[in-house]
């Protein structure tokens, strides 16, 4: 049941935090910029970028953690502000964290965590209810025998189970919106695909929308309809994931993409060798200190003079895909498209 | 988590003789007064710094008075300042470091002033500046001086740990769940504290009665009440030293010494419960497999020999 | 143990010959002395490794693969304890050595020179107070004492340029460099006494994908003109299916599959190794559904009887409770598993 | 391009080249250290203050308690110096309190310490002039010996926790860590002094030989006097350095940097001095230059016990006879000196650790 109105927008949001160091000295860093973002109603939104990219930052804005700096966070199309019921924002938006070892009050049973949930959001009732609200939650989430599980302690679970247990409290309050933060990177390899498998489930059965924060882009293909890529703050590229990842408009999603790991590639038969040819490609700036314009300009093999002004406008194409390269606005699309279909 | 802590044999050991020595304060005066009949202030006439004896199994003192009775009723005036002290210490400890850490912003730098302030000016001198102008003060108002000197390391301490709890990642989830600050404090972070805070409470006990005796012998401290401080600090002005008197001034320092280890036993216990790495460390287990390698690697040799 | 006949056929990726055998280690255990008694962390391992070769060893958290590479070079600290097995190295010249009785002096003439080791988290794995340089000549003299301070300094510059960093950059101190920086030093710095094995744990997890590849093309380049022998640890299958000659899977502290990349790749024998070939969706293929394995890795402390994958395993009998199967050829490869010609026909 | 890449490529949070991140270091530290400095002046003049307040505050008036005490004692009428003395320390309820408060730096500022109240007329700078050297050689030369011992030691039993050696000490380090050091000092005094006979029992020397400091018998006294006080302290210390370096050694041993050191096949020795015990050092360190300054609070009862004529001795008398300007001049050399040491420890621990690992 896809809708066609985003729940939860993020537009042209900024973000940037004062840094100590250890002497006491501080400078701003400009950890988000220019980000844009749109989770729908039964779609899954992937935020794909590496550590230090502000995917979470962006994550924590759209959780309303802090405020941003520049731009605003639409909920129902409606400008979120410091007047905003915190209570109510969250009965709508959740947030699932990263390590499920550390979002679990390790002192508290999963009856407890469970039963807290319900109440502050108005699903109280009596003691009976509460607990067949519980194990409803429990089994939504894969979790067996749930009556064990209602009487465990985070530190009896395993890493899959805790972030089920997790996934199901932040379910207990009935959001439309499921903030996923690296949901399975601290996870083991072999239980993984069963995470992703439930979010997904959660999407297709109950409409929730999504955002799935990874730095694996293969999962974000997996699991999303839409992957957004961000780069040193700024979201570069997005649209639908078969556009992103298979015909990638910007020169960073497609560094990323030559990147990453895939077997089939290296084990087609008369294969080149993965690693040859891999160039020098530098690092991510300094956030304290970016490069001006596009933050990309000093790793790409593209760059020119705008790139270094001017941070590019969004380009939309006829794939549902958008980036925002100045080599679009200049025209130079198709270097960059050849490139990608020799690879 | 408390289960963990009391299936340690150091922590036990170390609470047990904690226990026994708060028992002694508590039960112990009345023991000796009522049911054995021995006074702390009495004077034995016939035993002047006696030697112990079946009579006075610890001695008597310079004045003949029974060195068991005063050390037992030594231990209330000492565990009453050292209690009272570390209460003192530790409400102040978690109020400003909790409030600290959890507040953060203006209330938090305020207070993280007065606590580096504190911590940096040198408490004992102080406490014995303040003191000395208050000669002969009670016993509660030494206590008052300790505490209120003593608390800046563990609120210092408290704050670190309550600022990461506060932004730790379960108290952020409940947050969002719309978990209010009272609720927040109570029932994600404190719980949390408790075993640093016992653990901190008991420390601060044990310095109070350290710098209770220390005060003591200084001559500032109660004049009017018997402690292990009094007792050490009246042997070496009737120069029980030089006379030869151990009995006098020992047994004191020893009691003393006791809860010191007792609390640092609870401590190195609680260590071992936090820190993994110290836990699981089997020492006698890898001593014995490491003698077994050798024996083995000789006896490789000398086959090959 | 089988294990040496399998790689018979001495080419590697990449067009390599590989050399004779390099280390050959015969039933290998390590235990943890707990207080609740010894644990199991890595048992009864046994492989082979041919000069110039990578061998890739897979596994999940617990598995063993990280207590493994301490054993290998020797480097576990109390609790943990070699029990059992022996790791034979085969220097050119000179008789073999088995690393796990050698005497600690022997040993330490061998280390770096023979064999170096770069860790998980490069951060931590350099002296926060000694200079990048120093770190270098520091261990350059200690092996080879004829050389002069001035020599050592050059052979650093040399070093860092190797894997791209400026020669400028010895006189920075470690938290000076970025994470890229420092992973690609202590890369340098395992090649600084040109080892003939060097022992990798998750040596890029802390850097990321774009990262990763950089480095890894420069230790693969690395590793074509100097032939130095690789053992690569890590959890990330699909990494090692595109850089190792030969994977083992480990699950539990055992090696359950051993085989050549391409052989794990095409037809994984063990039920693990075919689970977590599955656990990793393709980048680029068709998305269809996929399943990941089933329950959690066990408790090295609490190991089920027998197979200890029987409780996550979809083709699971009575059999694989009953004994802990021994690692055998199956096909190509070597496994440990009682009814993978079963397995096969159920496929 | 690759060059110009390496120039740019930079971490988050790192710097950009080597220049750079030196003079923001720099610039960094120097803030720092002066962010601090204003805090100790801040905590100084706070003591210095309170040492001014609380006289005025006392309940009474404690300034003409001990005029008149004095009064008693030496059976004369305080001379207007003596009362003006004593009143520029405990207030004159005729005079304005700000004028008083001026007044009261402008004599710290010239070093006019007062008088001493039990030794009138002796100005109680003589009397600390006289008392510090010894506490400073006695004190200062133990806390050396005890922290040089100690962090060695404990440098080995954190080498190897668990070992035998670590095994025995660690506990009789924690029971000996337990015991109030000036018992430990009467113990001493009680079994090497009176019972064996070894020591003097009390004095700082011979008070037969020639108080000379190029009198070699007065020389040799000093050291046979300071003997046992100096092992004494010794001990005492020494299991504070042992005890703490062990801890942080047993953490460091484990750091990755020591691993991989001993995986360089380099020397034990040389792991253990270069590696492990040279990022182990900084706490006891910083902890030395506290303890250096504490040298005049820290072993004020040792003195006492050993009736050693050093600061602590002196405290303790004017205690006992109420000598209040004498206490407070002790108070604000204590007071002062923790200070200064406070600033030290702090640009020690800023000059030693290169790492400026940066905090959001």
């Amino acid at each position: 049941m896809p809708g066609d109105q985003p729940v939860l927008e993020a537009v042209d949001v900024g973000k940037e935090f004062p840094v100590h160091d250890r002497f006491g000295g501080s400078r701003a860093v400009r950890a988000v910029e220019h980000a844009n973002l749109a989770l729908y109603p039964g779609r899954i939104t992937a935020l794909v970028g590496e550590s230090g990219s502000g995917k979470t930052t962006l994550a924590r804005l759209l959780a309303l953690f802090h405020p941003p700096t520049s731009g605003e966070i639409r909920l129902d199309g409606l400008p979120v502000t410091a007047a905003t019921p915190r209570g109510e924002y969250h009965s709508a938006v959740q947030l699932v964290f990263q390590d499920p070892f550390a979002a679990l009050n390790s002192l508290h049973r999963a009856r407890y965590m469970l039963r807290r949930a319900l109440q502050l959001h108005g699903r109280g009732g009596s003691r009976a209810e509460v607990e067949r609200a519980s194990l409803d939650l429990l089994r939504r989430v894969n979790l067996t025998p749930p009556e064990r599980i209602l009487d465990s302690f985070p530190h009896q679970l395993s890493g899959g189970q805790r972030q089920r247990l997790v996934i199901a409290r932040a379910l207990a309050v009935q959001p439309r919106v499921l903030l996923a933060d690296e949901p399975i990177s601290m996870l083991d390899v072999s239980i993984r695909l069963d995470v992703l498998n439930l979010l997904a489930t959660l999407r297709d059965e109950q409409g929730l929308a999504m955002l799935y924060i990874t730095h694996d882009i293969a999962s974000a293909r997996y699991l999303a309809d839409t992957v957004h890529v961000m780069y040193a703050g700024q979201t570069v590229e997005g649209g639908p994931r078969d556009s992103v990842i298979l015909q990638p408009k910007h020169p960073y999603t497609r560094l990323l993409l030559d990147s990453s790991p895939d077997p089939a590639r290296s084990m087609a038969d008369g294969a080149d060798d993965p690693f040859a040819g891999v160039a020098e490609a530098g690092e991510p700036p300094n956030l304290a200190d970016p490069p001006p314009g596009c933050r990309f300009h000093p790793r790409c093999p593209f760059a020119m003079d705008e790139c270094r002004r001017e941070f590019p406008a969004r380009t939309t194409f006829a794939d549902g895909g958008w980036a925002h390269c100045w080599l679009h606005r200049k025209g130079r699309t198709g270097e960059l498209l050849a490139d990608v279909a020799v690879s | 988590m408390i289960g963990g802590i009391l299936r340690s044999a150091k922590v036990r050991f170390g609470l047990a003789l904690f226990g026994f020595f708060v028992l002694v304060a508590v039960v112990g005066p009345w023991v000796t007064g009522s049911l054995w009949g021995v006074s702390a202030t009495a004077i034995d006439y016939h035993h002047l710094h006696a030697a112990p004896s079946a009579l006075h199994p610890f001695g008597t003192t310079g004045t003949g008075q029974d060195v068991l009775a005063q050390l037992v009723v030594g231990a209330r005036g000492s565990v009453a300042v050292g209690l009272s002290s570390g209460i003192l210490a530790t409400v102040l400890a978690a109020l400003v470091g909790v409030t600290a850490g959890f507040l953060g912003g203006r209330a938090d730098q305020v207070l993280t002033v007065l606590t580096n302030l504190f911590i940096t000016m040198p408490s004992f001198a102080v406490i014995l500046i303040v003191a000395g102008y208050v000669q002969g003060a009670s016993w509660l108002v030494i206590a008052f001086l300790i505490g209120i000197f003593e608390w800046p390391g563990g609120a210092r301490y408290l704050r670190a740990q309550t600022l990461m709890l506060r932004n730790h990642d379960s108290t952020v989830a409940a947050r969002m769940l719309g978990e209010n600050r009272r609720r927040l404090i109570v029932a994600e972070v404190m719980p949390h504290l408790t075993g640093i805070i016992s653990a901190m409470f008991l420390r601060a006990v044990v310095a109070g009665i350290f710098a209770e005796a220390a005060l003591d012998f200084l001559g500032i401290g109660s004049a009017d009440t018997i402690s292990w401080g009094t007792m050490i600090s009246v042997a070496q002005d009737q120069n029980a030293i030089v006379r030869g008197y151990w009995w006098w001034f020992a047994p004191p320092g020893l009691c003393i010494a006791l809860i010191g280890t007792a609390t640092a036993l609870v401590n190195f216990g609680l260590d071992e419960i936090t820190n993994p790495r110290l836990r699981t460390a089997n020492p006698a287990a890898v001593r014995r497999f490491e003698r077994a390698a050798r024996r083995r690697a000789r006896t490789v040799r000398e086959v090959a020999a | 143990m089988s294990t040496t006949a399998q790689s018979t056929a001495p080419t590697g990726r990449r067009g390599r010959t590989l050399g004779p055998v390099l280390l050959d280690v015969r039933g290998l255990s390590v235990d943890y002395l707990t207080t609740h008694g010894p644990v199991r962390a890595c048992a009864d391992v046994s492989l082979t490794l041919r000069r110039g070769e990578i061998l890739g060893v897979a596994g999940e958290s617990g598995s063993g693969k990280s207590t493994l590479v301490t054993a290998l070079t020797r480097l576990q600290r109390p609790p943990a304890v070699t029990a059992a097995g022996s790791v034979e190295y085969r220097p050119v010249e000179g008789e073999p050595v088995d690393l796990v009785t050698l005497s600690e002096r022997r040993l330490r003439r061998l280390r770096w020179r023979d064999l170096a080791i770069v860790m998980q988290s490069a951060m931590d794995c350099l002296n926060p107070v000694m200079r990048l340089g120093a770190q270098f000549v520091d261990v350059i003299r200690e092996h080879d004492r004829s050389m002069s301070t001035r020599a050592a300094k050059a052979r650093t510059a040399e070093l860092l340029r190797m894997v791209g960093i400026p020669a400028e950059r010895a006189a920075s101190y470690p938290h000076e460099l970025s994470g890229g920086m420092r992973q690609r030093s202590l890369i340098a710095l395992a090649l600084a006494c040109d080892p003939a094995l060097v022992v990798m744990d998750e040596p890029t997890t802390a850097v990321d994908v774009v990262m990763q590849r950089q480095i890894l093309a420069q230790l693969v380049a690395l590793q074509q003109t100097l032939h130095f022998a690789i053992v690569f640890v890590t959890h990330d299958l699909s990494l090692l299916l595109e850089l190792a000659d030969r994977i083992a899977v480990m699950y539990a502290g055992r090696i359950v599959e051993i085989g050549s990349a391409y052989d794990i790749y095409r037809s994984p024998r063990h039920p693990y190794t075919e689970g977590l070939r599955t656990a990793f969706p393709p980048l680029r293929a068709p998305v269809r559904r996929m399943t990941g394995i089933p329950g959690a890795p066990p408790d090295l402390a609490d190991l089920p009887p027998g197979c200890a994958f029987a409780p996550r395993c979809r083709y699971a009998t009575d059999d694989c409770t009953t004994a802990v199967p021994a690692l055998r050829p199956v096909g190509a490869q070597h496994v440990a598993c009682v009814r993978t010609e079963e397995a096969d026909d159920a496929r | 391009m690759s060059e110009a890449l390496v120039t740019a490529g930079t971490a988050p949070g790192g710097a950009r080249t080597g220049g750079r991140v030196t003079r923001r270091l720099v610039a960094g530290r120097l803030r720092y250290l002066l962010r601090r400095l204003g805090f100790y002046l801040f905590t100084g003049w706070a003591a210095i203050t309170m040492n001014f307040v609380l006289p005025r505050f006392m309940p009474g008036d404690p300034g003409d308690a001990l005029l008149r005490g004095m009064q008693r004692q030496t059976g004369q009428v305080p001379t207007p110096e003596q009362i003006a003395a004593v009143r520029t320390f405990y207030g004159d309820p005729t005079h304005n309190l700000l004028a008083q408060y001026g007044r009261y730096w402008w004599d710290l500022a010239h070093l006019r310490l007062g008088t001493s109240l039990s030794q009138y007329p002796t100005p109680v700078s003589h009397l600390v002039g006289d008392a510090l050297p010894w506490t400073m050689v006695l004190v200062g030369a133990t806390t050396l010996l005890a922290w040089v011992l100690g962090t060695l030691l404990g440098a080995y039993m954190g080498w190897k926790p668990g070992n035998r050696f670590d095994s025995v000490f660690a506990p009789v380090t924690t029971f000996v860590h337990a015991i109030p050091p000036f018992w430990l000092s009467l113990l001493a005094l009680y079994v090497f002094g009176f019972v064996l006979g070894w020591f003097p029992l009390s004095g700082g020397y011979d008070p037969s030989v020639p108080f000379r400091l190029n009198n070699v018998w007065f020389l040799l006294s000093v050291l046979k006097y300071g003997a046992l006080p100096a092992m004494t302290l010794i001990f005492i210390g020494f299991n504070g350095w042992l005890f703490s370096m062990r801890n942080v050694m047993v953490t460091t041993v484990s750091e990755d940097y020591v691993q991989l050191a001993r995986a360089k096949g380099l020397s034990p020795t040389r792991v253990l001095l270069k590696y492990a015990a040279r990022n182990a050092l900084l706490p006891n360190v910083t902890g030395l230059a506290l303890a250096i300054g504490g040298v005049i609070g820290g072993v004020l009862l040792t003195e006492i016990v050993f009736t050693y004529p050093g600061m602590g001795y002196l405290l303790f008398q004017a205690l006992q006879q109420h000598d209040f300007p004498v206490m407070q001049a002790i108070f604000l050399l204590i007071t002062l000196t923790a200070l200064a040491a406070n600033f030290i420890a702090d640009s020690l621990y800023a000059l030693l650790d290169p790492r400026t690992k940066e905090r959001g």
